[in-house]
């Protein structure tokens, strides 16, 4: 590759943890990679896998949902269904033509600055390893919808 | 509706829009590394941007000045404002734009100093990745509704959790502000760890003395509920109203009937103290029937089911109840009761434990008799104490040397991380107390002396002309094996004199560890049933560390004392002061307005499959029969938008967060 | 029968011969079988490591990748092996650039390297896999009355002791008392011999050993155990010269534990290589009527 | 009596280089996080001899100060027992680093004469390379031929001992596939030129 890929991706984090820990991360200093494009949601169980499906159709190349560890939703369970849903939406994906690596559920807690940093770097390491989302493979907006 | 559009900006943007945008430098915080200028004339190109301009500190009056003249001046209806996170500033924003003349919930705001400037330093990409946030933001704003805020009632009692002089203070503030308190404390008596303290720092005043009359003050006080030896179990709702469940531990006494005559301890058939009492960490003895200490609050004795002969075998005579006579205060038959109260807001002050020496064997601490932890050194030194004050080491002896190791457990990847912050001072104190007691040559080993407070380094002085002797070095081990005749049937402290660049053999009779503080084994779980967060420390973490330090995430939840992080006595009291004024701030009000996020659900829409209703922790959502139809009680709503995503139709909507604004800031984050 | 792969080292082909013949006919006893790793070759030695870091992880690199060949634990009874072959694993995987030049250099030998041997000392396997339990049930003639000095020095324990305390280890202790001697406390136990020291200076070596023999004599310690050829001969070797140099200085046999646990199971002196101590173990048994078959 | 010698450094002193290389070897990642407590020193067994304790090392090393840690004679005296690498409270490994300074010292030839290091090294590389195993016997056979070292031991007593009890073989020890590690060892040296 003579250019190296800059992906985009998408990150839902969770208003209550994975959000504050990128607040964390800031107020810190920490460097990471500036791929993820942080949309906030008060739980990670309000994001829609058609959300997600429009992601990919709109040009991401990888989304990062990001929730509180288990047993810590702050809405009690929310994390919990966000894993069921994530989880049936990964074995759906291939389907689009997109690698299930694209798509990532990580529990990262309000003091994890340091976890933050890691999984985005890591993540944004992966999709740059698995190069740009074809867009031909994205969902149309009939399939999203 | 959701998708037909390929791009919800035409949708939405017929015109109606006509958008502020606002970029803020923080001084260099953002400018320094976004390129603002850029940023700004990048943003006036966006469609429905009216106004587009760059400040130096929009959360300043004049910044805040800027947008309501640009509402009134350009008649925008939405306003954007990109500086740091929402955490901080949200509120400022959306108060500017209702000062300006428009419904708060039109302004939208871009985090790009936590989330860009602080975290990137590529000054392009940097500015790349502001340009997206921002353009997300304008698409999405367009979507935004005008919105009321909800108003919930605040009950106007309290639950401290902890009776440690932070609980104590806090209890007796908002007590005597005439709200009503209910304090629980996990142990048989209030006062916590202070309580065991001989003298405190830097003042040398003893800790009795100042702290006693508050625990009585406490214990009299006709708008305090004291709940001692109970837990809190449960926890349910939310600011305004938390149901709380509180599990009394059976004392096998009647609180009420109990007049601490303590006529039943001398009855009991054990005649003398047998079992290491709690109070002064095994130092001493108590019987199976015992107070944990002369000023215990409440003073009502209590039993022990493991050494009492009564519950070991039933054969026990029961001098114990003939002494108490007509009162009938003991009962073998007592059970655990739980109790169910409402408050509106809960402070914790849980405090702290103290590391436990045994991990680092290099210290001996387990393994040599004469090797002690701080805090056992205070009630050795206590008049109340177990020897009555009286330094009397393990085999009897009394110390001519003693060594004093500070950082046990404290900065030390191996097992904490940071500095317990007390250390130093109550090191110090020891010393000077050690010395006063017993007249023996003291040795402080140290890392770094640390004494930032109010008459702490006059302290510091002090102990200097005294004639302390200050090693700077870590010890690296306590042994008992001699190299020279002087150190025969000595502990040996061996650490470098870092000051004098060589290591160093110091024999001494007493090592004292000066171990740091942690939070509670147990902490986790109580996080967890108030819902809070903790810090990977163990402590609990505070809603900002400048700003809102006694606050949580949750609303009406504070912090009080060292469950939040190490301090010392008057910052903790200090704080236990700011969490009840924060209370009492509620209280007052009588009312807490709360995010209008919660969701709705679109009759026409709704084709009553019941999705939602499964998805609610807060049974918000039910089913109406008739209208065959999910009906959501916003009363119950928290807002957590998982419904929305879950309906297959589209009904379920989450205010702030509708399908369309997501959808078009998702898509503005990626065009 | 349990099987290992044996990974000898040098020193136990020269000075350390007793260990070898102690700890083979230790395990005949106990039904453990040894299969010398084919072809080993010497691991890289600290010493060496110290001043030739990669060529010594070159060394330690091709028994690994020799003994993967094999799926069962490589014994390493040496202390030295045994640290320089975890290290190597060790960093190899946590270094990429080690990694690459590691596995460059094996290449070059026809050889490939996963990080998938589970390197063992005797200790560890006799407590862990073999059991005391086991152990104590075959003792025919228990040490009573002897009182040994368990030494473990610092290479088996520091930095990678999986299967100890690093600071105060308790295997040996367990598997002496388990052979009916009486173990002394012994603070000393995980110092260092200064056994890398005495080769090149003598002064230094010398000293490190004469605080740990000294101390072991004053708690009253018959004999000292080790579980390392260097340490073994550090503090055996010099004792003459310990005698002249220090006047409170008394001599005292330094055994393997595999010879302790062989005179104990009742095995002949001779395959215990009792005979090549330089301070003979043989008057103070006797005085303690524990006479080797 | 002793002359008179300037302690005091300018920063001109400072070898950056060398601070700069310190901060890359493997192992010392965490050197700039030391925060001089001495648990390395204190921990250390022969720290007792030492010039410089290895807290000091550890901050003349990071700070520059390259003559004085070559020139100082403690990163010859580390046995390698590894207490500053368990001990330390930065998780620096504090041996791996001396290790480094060794080597880094050899380089430089800046080691103290009266060492036979060196020579040791070459003689154990030899044999390794040409036998794959170390007969100690002949090792510090070599040894004594090239140095004086049995004679610096006064330890011929000990030599005679060995012999007696059968432990001083002479017989060379040596492995099957001697061609292959030989490429191996030349493997890692022409590794090494790339790097340099």
């Amino acid at each position: 590759m003579n250019k190296r890929f800059d992906p985009s991706i998408v990150g839902f984090f969770c208003n209550w943890c994975t959000y504050l820990a990128a607040d964390l991360a800031g107020t810190s200093r920490m460097k990471y990679a500036p791929n993820v494009r942080v949309v906030r949601t008060m739980c990670s169980g309000r994001v829609d896998p058609q959300m997600i499906l429009w992601a990919f159709r709109h040009g991401a190349d990888g989304v990062l949902i990001g929730g509180c560890h288990p047993g810590d939703c702050h809405y009690q369970e929310g994390n919990y269904k966000a894993l069921r849903r994530i989880t049936l939406l990964r074995t759906m994906l291939p389907q689009f033509g997109i690698e299930p690596e694209r798509l990532r559920l990580e529990w990262i807690s309000a003091s994890e600055g340091e976890r933050l940093r890691d999984v985005v770097n890591e993540f944004t390491e992966q999709i740059r390893r698995l190069g740009p989302l074809r867009k031909e493979a994205a969902p149309t907006a009939a399939m999203a919808a | 509706m959701r998708l037909e559009s390929e791009n919800p900006l035409t949708l939405s943007n017929n015109g109606s829009s006509r958008i502020g945008f606002y970029v803020c430098h923080c001084g260099t915080n953002i400018a320094g590394v976004v390129d603002v200028q850029a940023l700004a004339e990048y943003a006036a190109k966006l469609p429905g941007v009216v106004v587009s301009r760059e400040y130096k500190y929009m959360c300043s009056d004049p910044g805040q000045e800027l947008i309501q003249q640009d509402i009134k001046g350009n008649r925008l209806n939405r306003i954007v404002v990109a500086s740091c996170s929402p955490h901080l500033h949200e509120q400022t924003f959306r108060t500017a734009t209702a000062k300006g003349g428009l419904n708060p919930f039109y302004f939208h705001m871009v985090n790009i100093r936590e989330h860009v400037s602080w975290v990137h330093e590529d000054r392009t990409r940097a500015t790349q990745k502001a340009k997206a946030l921002v353009r997300a933001a304008i698409q999405r704003v367009s979507f935004h509704k005008p919105l009321e805020r909800k108003r919930v009632p605040i009950h106007p009692d309290v639950l401290i959790l902890g009776g440690g002089i932070a609980g104590i203070h806090a209890a007796l503030t908002m007590a005597d502000a005439g709200k009503h308190v209910y304090l629980v404390e996990r142990d048989p008596t209030i006062g916590g760890h202070m309580a065991k303290f001989d003298k405190t720092f830097p003042t040398l005043d003893c800790a009795a003395c100042i702290l006693t009359p508050k625990m009585s003050m406490v214990r009299a006080h006709p708008n305090i509920t004291l709940w001692t030896y109970s837990e809190v179990t449960h926890v349910e709702g939310y600011v305004g109203n938390f149901k709380v469940k509180v599990k009394r531990k059976p004392r096998y006494i009647h609180e009420e009937l109990c007049t601490g005559c303590l006529a039943c301890v001398d009855a009991c058939v054990y005649k003398d103290a047998r079992y290491p009492d709690e109070f002064n960490l095994g130092l001493g003895k108590r019987k199976p029937i015992y107070i944990p200490f002369a000023q215990a609050t409440p003073l009502v004795v209590l039993i022990d089911p493991e050494t009492c002969i009564q519950f070991k075998s039933g054969k026990c005579k029961k001098t114990c109840v003939e002494a108490c006579a007509e009162r009938r205060a003991i009962d073998f038959e007592q059970r655990e009761e739980t109790k169910e109260i409402e408050v509106g807001t809960i402070i914790l002050s849980t405090g702290f434990q103290v590391f436990d020496a045994k991990r680092i064997p290099n210290y001996g601490y387990g393994i040599y008799p004469n090797v002690y932890t701080a805090l056992e050194i205070e009630r050795l030194i206590n008049a109340s104490g177990p020897t009555a004050g009286e330094v009397v080491l393990r085999d009897g002896r009394k110390p001519q040397t003693v060594g004093i190791i500070h950082c046990v457990g404290s900065r030390d990847e191996n097992t904490n991380r940071w500095c317990s912050r007390v250390c130093c001072m109550y090191s110090l104190k020891l010393a000077h107390l050690l010395k006063e007691h017993t007249g023996a040559e003291v040795y402080n080993f140290y890392i770094d002396i640390r004494t930032p407070g109010k008459g702490f380094e006059e302290f510091y002085d002090r102990l200097l002309k005294e004639g302390v002797h200050f090693i700077r070095g870590r010890v690296a081990e306590v042994t008992d094996w001699a190299m020279t005749p002087d150190e025969e049937g000595k502990l040996v402290i061996r650490a470098e004199d870092t000051l004098a660049g060589f290591v160093r053999r110091v024999p001494v009779d007493l090592v004292v560890l000066s171990v740091g503080l942690e939070g509670h084994a147990d902490a986790e779980d109580v996080r967890r049933t108030f819902n809070i967060t903790c810090s990977t420390e163990g402590f609990f973490l505070e809603r900002h560390p400048k700003l809102a330090p006694v606050d949580t995430f949750t609303d009406g939840i504070f912090l009080a004392g060292c469950c939040q992080g190490p301090k010392d006595i008057p910052d903790t009291v200090a704080q236990a002061g700011a969490a009840a004024a924060q209370c009492m701030a509620l209280i007052d009000r009588g009312y807490m307005e709360i995010e209008p996020n919660t969701a709705w659900i679109e009759e026409e829409l709704c084709s009553g499959c019941h999705v939602c209703i499964a998805m609610c922790p807060y049974t918000a959502i039910h089913f109406d029969a008739q209208k065959k139809v999910a009906v959501l009680n916003e009363a119950l709503c928290k807002g957590c938008g998982t419904c929305v995503a879950a309906c297959p139709s589209g009904a379920a909507q989450q205010n702030l967060f509708r399908d369309e604004q997501l959808f078009a800031e998702v898509e503005g984050v990626l065009v | 029968m349990t099987t290992y792969s044996y990974y000898p080292g040098c020193s136990l082909k020269g000075t350390g011969k007793a260990y070898e013949e102690s700890l083979l006919a230790v395990c005949g006893a106990l039904g453990v079988e040894l299969k010398e790793l084919e072809d080993w070759n010497c691991c890289g030695a600290t010493a060496y490591m110290a001043v030739e870091e990669l060529s010594a992880f070159a060394l330690a690199g091709r028994n690994l990748a020799l003994a993967e060949q094999d799926p069962v634990d490589l014994l390493a009874p040496c202390s030295a092996c045994y640290l320089v072959l975890n290290k190597t694993q060790r960093y190899v995987a946590e270094y990429p650039e080690i990694r690459q030049k590691v596995e460059q250099a094996l290449k070059a030998a026809g050889l490939t390297y996963r990080g998938t041997a589970k390197i063992r000392h005797p200790l560890d396997v006799l407590v862990n896999d073999i059991g005391l339990k086991a152990i104590s049930g075959k003792i025919t003639k228990p040490l009573r009355g002897l009182r040994v000095v368990p030494y473990y020095g610092c290479q088996i324990v520091r930095p990678y002791a999986t299967f100890d305390s690093q600071t105060h280890p308790v295997a040996m202790d367990q598997l002496l008392k388990a052979t009916g001697a009486e173990v002394v406390k012994y603070p000393l136990k995980t110092r260092c011999c200064g056994g890398s020291q005495t080769g090149t200076l003598p002064e230094v070596g010398l000293r490190l050993a004469y605080i740990l023999l000294k101390e072991a004599h004053k708690r009253g310690g018959d004999v000292l155990a080790t579980v390392c050829p260097l340490c073994q001969f550090n503090l055996e070797g010099y004792q003459d010269k310990l005698a002249s140099e220090y006047d409170d200085f008394v001599p005292m046999p330094v055994l393997y534990f595999t010879q302790l646990l062989g005179l104990a199971l009742g095995l002949p002196a001779k395959q215990l290589g009792l005979r090549r101590s330089l301070v003979p173990s043989e008057p103070i048994l006797a005085r303690r009527n524990l006479h080797a078959a | 009596m002793t002359a008179i010698k300037q302690m005091m450094k300018y920063e001109a002193d400072r070898d950056k280089e060398f601070a700069h290389w310190v901060t890359g070897v493997v192992g010392a990642e965490k050197i700039r996080q030391c925060i001089q407590c001495g648990m390395c020193s204190a921990t250390c067994p022969l720290s007792i001899y030492m010039d410089y304790t290895p807290r000091r090392l550890i901050h003349l090393a990071r700070e520059g100060f390259k003559q004085e840690v070559l020139g100082s004679f403690a990163i010859w005296l580390c046995a390698s027992c590894y207490s500053c690498t368990v001990e330390c409270p930065k998780q620096i490994k504090v041996t791996d680093v001396m290790y480094a300074l060794k080597r880094r010292a050899i380089q430089e030839g800046a080691y103290p004469k009266r060492l036979p290091i060196p020579v040791l090294a070459r003689e154990f590389y030899k044999m390794v390379r040409g036998h794959g195993r170390i007969t100690e016997g002949r090792l510090v056979f070599n040894l004594f031929l090239k140095t004086n070292l049995l004679k610096m031991l006064g330890m011929t007593r000990l030599g005679l001992g060995l012999l007696r009890t059968g432990r001083f073989s002479f017989f060379k020890e040596s492995i099957k596939h001697r061609k292959e590690l030989g490429a191996l060892l030349d493997a890692v040296k022409s590794s090494k030129e790339v790097a340099a």
